[in-house]
């Protein structure tokens, strides 16, 4: 801007300005509660919005899957135990594994020998058996190799029976009881989650809110606790109780809300006396309206937080439970009792563990991204 | 032996390796190791790796009850005599005995070069010592009184503290003479004293060592083939080596046994493929891996499994029909082939197949026949004659079944064939550990109970005597006097008369059977891997699983 | 007087979710050595960003120099690398911060942190920087440096904790200490002291010093020469006299007339209405006419260019504009110039 | 500072007593005794059995023996191994597992470290997005799951380590990896979050402004600063070591502790389960208080505060 233009300014712009309005205290940003900031936050989070739908569907599929098709989930059929996946859309697409073959490779000192071996593992019903020789070998111990490929829903003429999942050792349909397990899981984790938010907010937030000696007894019991070790505890509980849904739940709740309640509480302290709620006070609010107005919004989020922690964690001990022998009575199934089984077929029926495993997995790290979203959102620092 | 055999279950067949022996040793009686050395054989390391499916809890024979126990105190032990491969008692501590007339009064003479490890002769004392250490009510011993009982005179008298401990007919005639007297005469007796709870016990020894004796190696003594190089009892691995002091050790080739804890069945066979053990069992889901393999065996026992019903909790299962019912309704060809699939064979009665020939020489399984057989057309009939009985449609009944994995399997599997061939029925599961089964059965505190026996002895009476009015394993309300009578006439009256016996046993398990006690579902067998170089190694009928005495390496191929 | 530091045109932008937010948006000013500049403005008026550009100790890379120069001793600074600007942060340019109780590193020993610079740019062995930082800590004040320097940040109070700092930043004996609000966390007693502590090393250092701050007060008190800012931008500058006796700018007037005095009781304030502008969108035009009295037509249409008071004073607001009606300060600012008039500037000590 | 530790150790014996006495009575509840299979005892048989075992005593006096036998450090004697007293068991057992949690703990943390911190530095990078990915990958998948994969890959599939069993180093390998990835997930993500957090302090543009190079920035102030907090999440590490250990010593076949107990609960044998219980707890415990101790000797805002 040089001197010459200025000197070239029409006069009549040197008037004092004439206001229409007074701008000055409008506020330019568009206004947002926490709250509002926090979703678009976690919305705008891709992994985490990924997750909630993923969690979202298994919910959902663990409600409808079994209804999908028209096997119960205690059918059995031992004339049909551990069909291979049979999917009809991929049968065939065989790097799937859901085409309803079932494949192994075998050794011999020569291709005879090796095929042989094939045909008495499947059955010996040759029309049914592909043989594919990958070694011819040289007579030496397990020196040929022959890649076997068994049409086993053809060998016994189930051509018009799908698995999409597979049967597990007693026929019954894997998809029919992969969600019911995944639904008892779910229920498991959310209804131990939702008793450690209960207990876990009741007791640290009275603990806090109430402070001296309420305070001091509550602390020094939570502290013992502390030292505790929960897994312990719950395998003891396990023994004591009648195995099922109910005591699974009773033994992850008696540990899991002490976690809870330290953050609530350690939240509720720091809330406690901050201005805001001293300013509440000082205008003689009370007590009630304090916890409804200020600290139930103020650590909502933390709470929120540490539930969507939870749940992946009780899924987790759920499994463990039932992985080790403590947890479902069948025929009931759950995720944990479901990878158990598996866990024997590992290395022959593979699709046994897998489809749980991945489930379980899923759910998982779907709940972890989600929990991470979610203090990301809350985190007024990530606010920009 | 319901707490080996269920030990055995619970912690999943696998663990369970009945024998191997079987490639190679076809012919391995006791005159083999008489055979030359010079076969052109290439030396090989006499030394064979085994897994075992845990630590031995007890290594004391006056106090052993499991498979484990039994098992190796056998293998650094020996009674009065030592069963062979055929299950024929051959020398042992006894070169030979003699039975009175009457048959009550047996008189073992004792072999003078037999010694314990730390060089003190094995005596008839060291019987006698042991013998009342078993039957002690201070001792506190289980299979002392049980084995014992009505077996030897007084045994059960001083078990109860009626009578001193130097009543039980047990006596000492010198150093190398056992005079034994019992309370009947009893035909298996033979049999009995190659079993642990028989063996000798070095007394200054055991006295010596108090309540440490028998907790590891070096508060053991060995009479037996082989001892312990180390041990302890919570040791996860140890190691047998040939005891150089023992009588006969010029037949034992073997130099070294080692040993290590592997719970897991599919670990135990990953460790075989590497060639780091030369034995593992294979659970049912490894059956379909491994049944092409080359070392693949299969291996017959006599252990039966059944469901119990007790008739003095539900009352609906007071009914016969409604027993019977039960008993023919579930597919036990299926089960076998599919869920257990490690070559067990469907049971339709009590005494096991190929376990004790009838005088006449035929199977006593032939003989009896097929006693209850699944047929779901028989079992709906007598379902609705049940239901019309019982004035109801409906019946709930609990089925009380173990708690690892393919018992697991197994009671899903019977309580769904129940439901669905017998509809109106309905069947809820509660699966315990092993021993808290056995609480509930003692406690007679069960509807239906998945339950085994393996035979204590070579007679049917280890299986008949169970079903006894009141007897200690029956557990179930059953009683008929027919049957006590029948049985009882075996033990008592009928002892010598071989035919007699036979022809009560043969009665008795048709009315066991009549009367629905129990619904037979299989019988044993295990599936497992064994290296083609593990030879003349051979399973008990009883007692302990494997006898290594004769066993060797063979070369590897 | 020679030119230590010349900032020019300097532009410096953050990227958010919301966009570009234009922070400083052309700042030309310099520095001599041995003078103290004193920043002032509103919480936001870019008076940080400023002095972070100056150290390049921007949160890249959402913050960065948009367009600009910093020459210090005629070299650029914007165009250096990170490696090359860890050689001069520190040795040339130090800085003191606002919060003393949170720019210590509280795990590590206050001797070290002092005894880190000078390691690293005078290539000191370990003892040398222990004497010599055993030195600083004298020379800012802090009794019985030999057991002090082993200690740990909490252990000392805020205006011991600033102290340190201070120590940190001459450790060197920078030419330029960037101070950036170096009192506003502290008593009213420790301000003081801090003050006079900087300017006494000052003295013995000659070393210039750019005092950043909100405080009037305290700027009357140890400037020589004062820039206002507003919205990332000067709006006024001068030697502390123009400032105070013959502020220009009614942002200016403002600052003085908000300034309470201890005479003040009866008269009112003059405040300043409103809060500063978005610097996501810039406003058209003077960015402060929103908040003017005094506002011309032509602050909504152009933004006004820097009108030469004084060769010292410079000005950026239409009202020097020769076309422009003559305004005088409010009477409440007035009387506050009177009072400095009174009181000498120097001497005031006021705030 | 004494004060303070005499009322710690006052607490974990309070603690320790709340365990005992709530796994004994526990136990009592539980059916099951020495005499489970036993129906072939008489009557007075069971008396002396009970009598080896104290359990023919009223419920109070059997507690008090028990407390009176843990204060000498006598936990009982094993109902499934004949004469062998709990704590030969435990000492027994104790081994291998303190190895493996130690490797795992150890290399763990340190990938751990390793790992958040490269994702610190480059944050939102492609480094820092397979860092997250490891990590949630890590704590999400359960370790029985992991130990199974990894044993099937490396030591069946692919021979490189020993299938199970415990004796020589390559023992160790494969159970610690399947241990130590939990620790590691941890570690990675709360050293990435610590480090972001530091590197955003005032004192890290203190030294940034003093021209302390990147490097030492990262290391010298940011890793100590990010690294304090992380002791806190090793209490919670070490119970997860326990948790993995109890089936992965199983997966593996390794004589330890976590097995012992799993066993225990399997076969009943009660008073090897409250041992086993009271070591655990013992333990946690030891852990929790030499981590707080820890805390103090690292961080010195609590060290030279005097304790908490």
């Amino acid at each position: 801007m040089d001197k010459n233009n200025l000197k070239n300014i029409p006069k009549d712009l040197f008037v004092p300005l004439v206001r229409k309005e007074d701008t000055s205290e409008k506020i330019s940003a568009p206004s947002r509660t926490f709250f509002q900031d926090a979703k678009r936050t976690l919305f705008s989070n891709k992994p985490a919005v990924f997750s909630m739908i993923l969690i979202l569907f298994i919910i959902i599929m663990s409600i409808v899957g079994p209804w999908m098709n028209n096997y119960g989930s205690d059918e059995q059929d031992l004339k049909r135990a551990k069909m291979p996946p049979r999917v009809p859309a991929f049968e065939n697409v065989s790097w799937l594994g859901m085409n309803g073959t079932l494949s192994g490779t075998f050794q011999g000192k020569d291709v005879q020998q090796a095929s042989a071996k094939a045909k008495a593992r499947f059955d010996n019903k040759e029309e049914f058996i592909d043989l594919e020789v990958i070694n011819k070998g040289d007579g030496t111990r397990n020196s040929a190799e022959v890649k076997a490929t068994y049409r086993i829903y053809e060998a016994k003429d189930m051509k018009d029976t799908y698995f999409w999942f597979g049967s597990d050792a007693l026929g019954r349909d894997q998809w029919t009881r992969l969600w019911e397990g995944t639904r008892v899981s779910l229920i498991i984790a959310f209804v131990a989650a939702l008793l450690d938010l209960v207990i876990g907010v009741s007791y640290g937030g009275i603990s806090a809110f109430y402070g001296g000696r309420v305070d001091n007894i509550m602390q020094r019991i939570a502290e013992i606790l502390v030292g505790i070790p929960n897994l312990v505890i719950i395998l003891l509980m396990m023994l004591v109780l009648k195995p099922g849904i109910i005591s699974i739940v009773i033994a992850l709740s008696i540990t899991g809300w002490i976690g809870m309640s330290r953050i609530v509480r350690g939240e509720v302290l720091k809330l406690k006396n901050q201005e805001f709620v001293l300013a509440s006070r000082t205008l003689g609010t009370s007590n009630g309206t304090i916890i409804r107005k200020h600290l139930v919004p103020n650590i909502s989020g933390i709470i929120i937080i540490n539930t969507m922690f939870s749940v992946p964690g009780a899924i987790f001990f759920e499994a463990f439970l039932s992985f080790i022998g403590l947890g479902i009575v069948p025929p009931d199934a759950s995720l944990g009792s479901l990878i158990d089984l598996g866990f024997d077929n590992l290395r022959l029926y593979p699709y046994m563990l897998v489809f749980p495993a991945i489930v379980i997995s899923v759910l998982m790290i779907a709940f972890n991204i989600v929990g991470d979203g979610l203090r990301d959102a809350f985190d007024p620092k990530m606010h920009k | 032996m319901k707490k080996k055999y269920a030990w055995l279950l619970a912690l999943s067949l696998v663990l369970s390796m009945f024998l191997a022996a079987c490639s190679g040793g076809e012919k391995e009686t006791a005159d083999n190791d008489k055979k030359p050395a010079d076969k052109d054989e290439p030396k090989v390391e006499q030394v064979l790796n085994f897994v075992n499916g845990d630590t031995i809890p007890s290594m004391d024979p006056g106090m052993v009850t499991d498979e484990y126990g039994i098992q190796f105190t056998s293998a650094i032990m020996e009674g009065l005599y030592r069963l062979d491969e055929s299950g024929k008692s051959v020398e042992g501590m006894a070169t030979k005995h003699e039975v009175s007339e009457d048959g009550k009064t047996w008189t073992f003479t004792l072999r003078e070069d037999a010694k314990w490890s730390n060089g003190d002769p094995v005596t008839a004392n060291d019987f006698v010592f042991s013998w009342r250490r078993a039957v002690d009510p201070n001792q506190g011993s289980e299979y002392g009184p049980y084995m014992m009982g009505g077996v030897i005179k007084n045994a059960t008298a001083v078990n109860k503290g009626e009578v001193p401990l130097d009543q039980l007919g047990v006596k000492a005639d010198g150093d190398y003479t056992l005079v034994v007297e019992l309370e009947n005469p009893t035909p298996y007796f033979e049999s009995l004293t190659t079993f642990a709870t028989f063996f000798p016990l070095n007394e200054k020894f055991v006295t010596e060592k108090g309540d440490t004796y028998a907790t590891s190696a070096d508060t053991l003594l060995s009479n037996g083939p082989f001892k312990f190089s180390s041990w302890t009892s919570t040791a996860n691995e140890w190691e047998l080596v040939k005891n150089p002091d023992y009588w006969d050790a010029k037949t034992v080739k073997l130099e070294k046994m080692t040993y290590v804890v592997v719970k897991e069945a599919q670990t135990a066979v990953d460790l075989y493929e590497k060639g780091e053990v030369d034995r593992a069992g294979l659970s049912s889901d490894l059956v379909d891996t491994y049944s092409t393999h080359d070392d693949y065996t299969v291996q017959p026992d006599n252990s039966v499994f059944y469901i119990k019903m007790n008739q003095t909790k539900n009352p609906a299962l007071k009914n016969v029909n409604l027993r019977k019912a039960i008993s023919r309704a579930f597919d036990k060809q299926a089960l076998v082939d599919e869920i257990l699939n490690n070559g067990s064979i469907v049971a339709n009665g009590l005494v096991p197949k190929d376990f004790v020939p009838t005088p006449d020489g035929k199977d006593f399984r032939d003989a009896s026949g097929d006693l209850v057989k699944f047929d779901v057309k028989e079992a709906q009939k007598f379902w609705e004659e049940a239901k019309k009985e019982l004035g109801t449609d409906t019946v709930s009944v609990e089925f009380l079944g173990g708690d690892n994995d393919v018992s697991k399997m197994m009671n899903q599997y019977l309580a769904n064939q129940l439901s669905t061939n017998l509809p109106g029925l309905k069947v809820t599961l509660k699966e315990v550990p092993f021993e808290q089964r056995l609480e509930l059965d003692t406690a007679m505190d069960y509807d239906m109970q998945f339950a085994g026996w393996g035979p204590d002895f070579l007679d049917p009476y280890t299986f008949m005597n169970l079903w006894l009015t009141d007897g200690g394993n029956n557990q179930m309300g059953y009683s008929n006097p027919e049957y006590d009578k029948l049985i009882n006439e075996t033990a008592t009256t009928l002892a010598q008369d071989t035919e007699a016996r036979f022809d009560n046993f043969l009665k008795a398990e048709k009315i066991l059977f009549e009367d629905a006690a129990i619904a037979p579902v299989y019988q044993r067998a295990g599936a497992l891997l064994v290296s083609p170089k593990v030879q003349g190694v051979f399973t008990n009928q009883f007692g302990p699983t494997y006898e290594y005495k004769w066993a060797s390496v063979g070369a590897e191929e | 007087m020679s030119k230590l530091l010349e900032v020019k045109d300097l532009k410096v932008s953050f990227n958010t979710y919301n966009g570009e937010v234009h922070a400083v948006r052309g700042v030309t000013f310099d520095l001599n050595k041995g003078e103290t500049l004193a920043i002032v403005g509103e919480s936001g008026s870019g008076k940080s960003v400023t002095s972070n550009a100056i150290m390049r100790l921007l949160p890249e890379p959402h913050g960065f120099i948009k367009e600009g120069q910093i020459l210090l001793e005629g070299v650029d600074l914007a165009k250096k690398t990170s490696k090359e600007m860890q050689k001069i942060r520190g040795k040339d340019i130090s800085m003191v911060f606002q919060d003393p109780m949170s720019s210590l590193n509280p795990t590590m020993k206050i001797g070290y942190q002092i005894m880190e610079g000078l390691m690293k740019h005078q290539n000191m062995s370990k003892t040398e920087a222990r004497k010599t930082a055993l030195e600083l800590l004298t020379l800012v004040g802090i009794p019985r440096p030999d057991v002090r320097i082993n200690q740990y940040p909490h252990q000392f109070s805020g205006g011991m904790r600033q102290r340190v700092v201070v120590a940190i930043a001459l450790a060197c004996n920078p030419k330029i200490l960037i101070a950036d609000e170096p009192t506003t966390a502290l008593d009213v007693t420790i301000q003081a002291q801090i003050l006079e502590l900087m300017k006494s090393i000052q003295q013995k250092t000659d070393s210039a010093i750019i005092f950043i701050t909100h405080d009037l007060g305290v700027v009357a008190n140890v400037a020589d020469r004062v820039a206002v800012m507003y919205a990332g931008k000067i709006v006024e500058i001068g030697t502390v006299d123009d400032i105070f006796y013959n502020p220009k700018h009614p942002y200016t007037w403002g600052l003085i007339g908000s300034m309470p005095t201890l005479d003040s009781s009866d008269e009112e304030l003059f405040a300043i209405p409103g809060s500063p502008p978005n610097m996501l969108t810039p406003p058209v035009g003077d960015a402060f006419a929103p908040r003017n009295h005094f506002a011309l037509e032509i602050d909504t249409v152009m933004e006004p260019p820097m009108f030469k008071v004084s060769d010292t004073h410079y000005a950026a607001t239409w009202l020097l504009h020769p076309d422009a009606p003559k305004i005088e300060p409010p009477a409440a600012v007035k009387h506050r110039m009177q009072g400095f008039a009174q009181t000498g500037t120097k001497g005031g000590g006021k705030r | 500072m004494t004060r303070y530790l005499l009322r710690r150790v006052w607490y974990m014996l309070i603690t320790l007593f709340i365990i005992a006495t709530f796994s004994f009575f526990l136990m009592k509840i539980l059916p099951g005794s020495p005499l489970q299979a036993e129906d072939k005892l008489t009557e007075e048989q069971k008396e002396i059995i009970l009598e080896k075992y104290g359990l023919n005593d009223p419920i109070p006096v059997q507690y008090a023996k028990y407390l009176g036998g843990l204060v000498k450090g006598d936990l009982g004697v094993s109902f499934k191994f004949d004469n062998t007293p709990v704590t030969t068991i435990l000492f027994d057992r104790i081994g291998p597992s303190a190895l493996l949690g130690f490797q795992a703990l150890v290399i763990g943390s340190i990938l751990g470290i390793l790992l958040g911190l490269m994702a610190s530095i480059f944050r939102n990078s492609p480094i820092d997005f397979s860092s997250t990915i490891i990590a949630v990958i890590g704590t999400s998948i359960p370790s029985f799951v992991f130990a199974g994969l990894l044993q099937y890959v490396f030591a069946v599939k692919l021979g490189w380590f020993p299938v199970a069993l415990w004796g020589t180093p390559a023992h160790t390998i494969l159970p610690t990896i399947a241990l130590a990835i939990h620790p590691m997930a941890t570690a990675a993500r709360f050293t990435r979050t610590e480090m972001v957090e530091v590197l955003h302090s005032n004192y890290i543009i203190t030294a940034r402004a003093k021209g302390v190079a990147e490097s030492g920035i990262i290391l010298k102030h940011g890793l100590r600063n990010a690294l304090i907090p992380l002791i806190t999440v090793l209490g919670p590490m070490a119970v997860g070591l326990m948790t993995g250990s109890m089936v992965i010593e199983q997966i593996f076949a390794i004589p330890g502790i976590g097995e012992q107990f799993v066993t225990s609960v399997m076969v009943n044998d009660y008073p090897t389960i409250m041992g086993t219980t009271l070591l655990f707890a013992f333990g946690f415990i030891v852990i929790i208080l030499i981590i707080d101790l820890l805390y103090g000797l690292i961080d010195p805002r609590i060290r030279l505060a005097g304790g908490k």
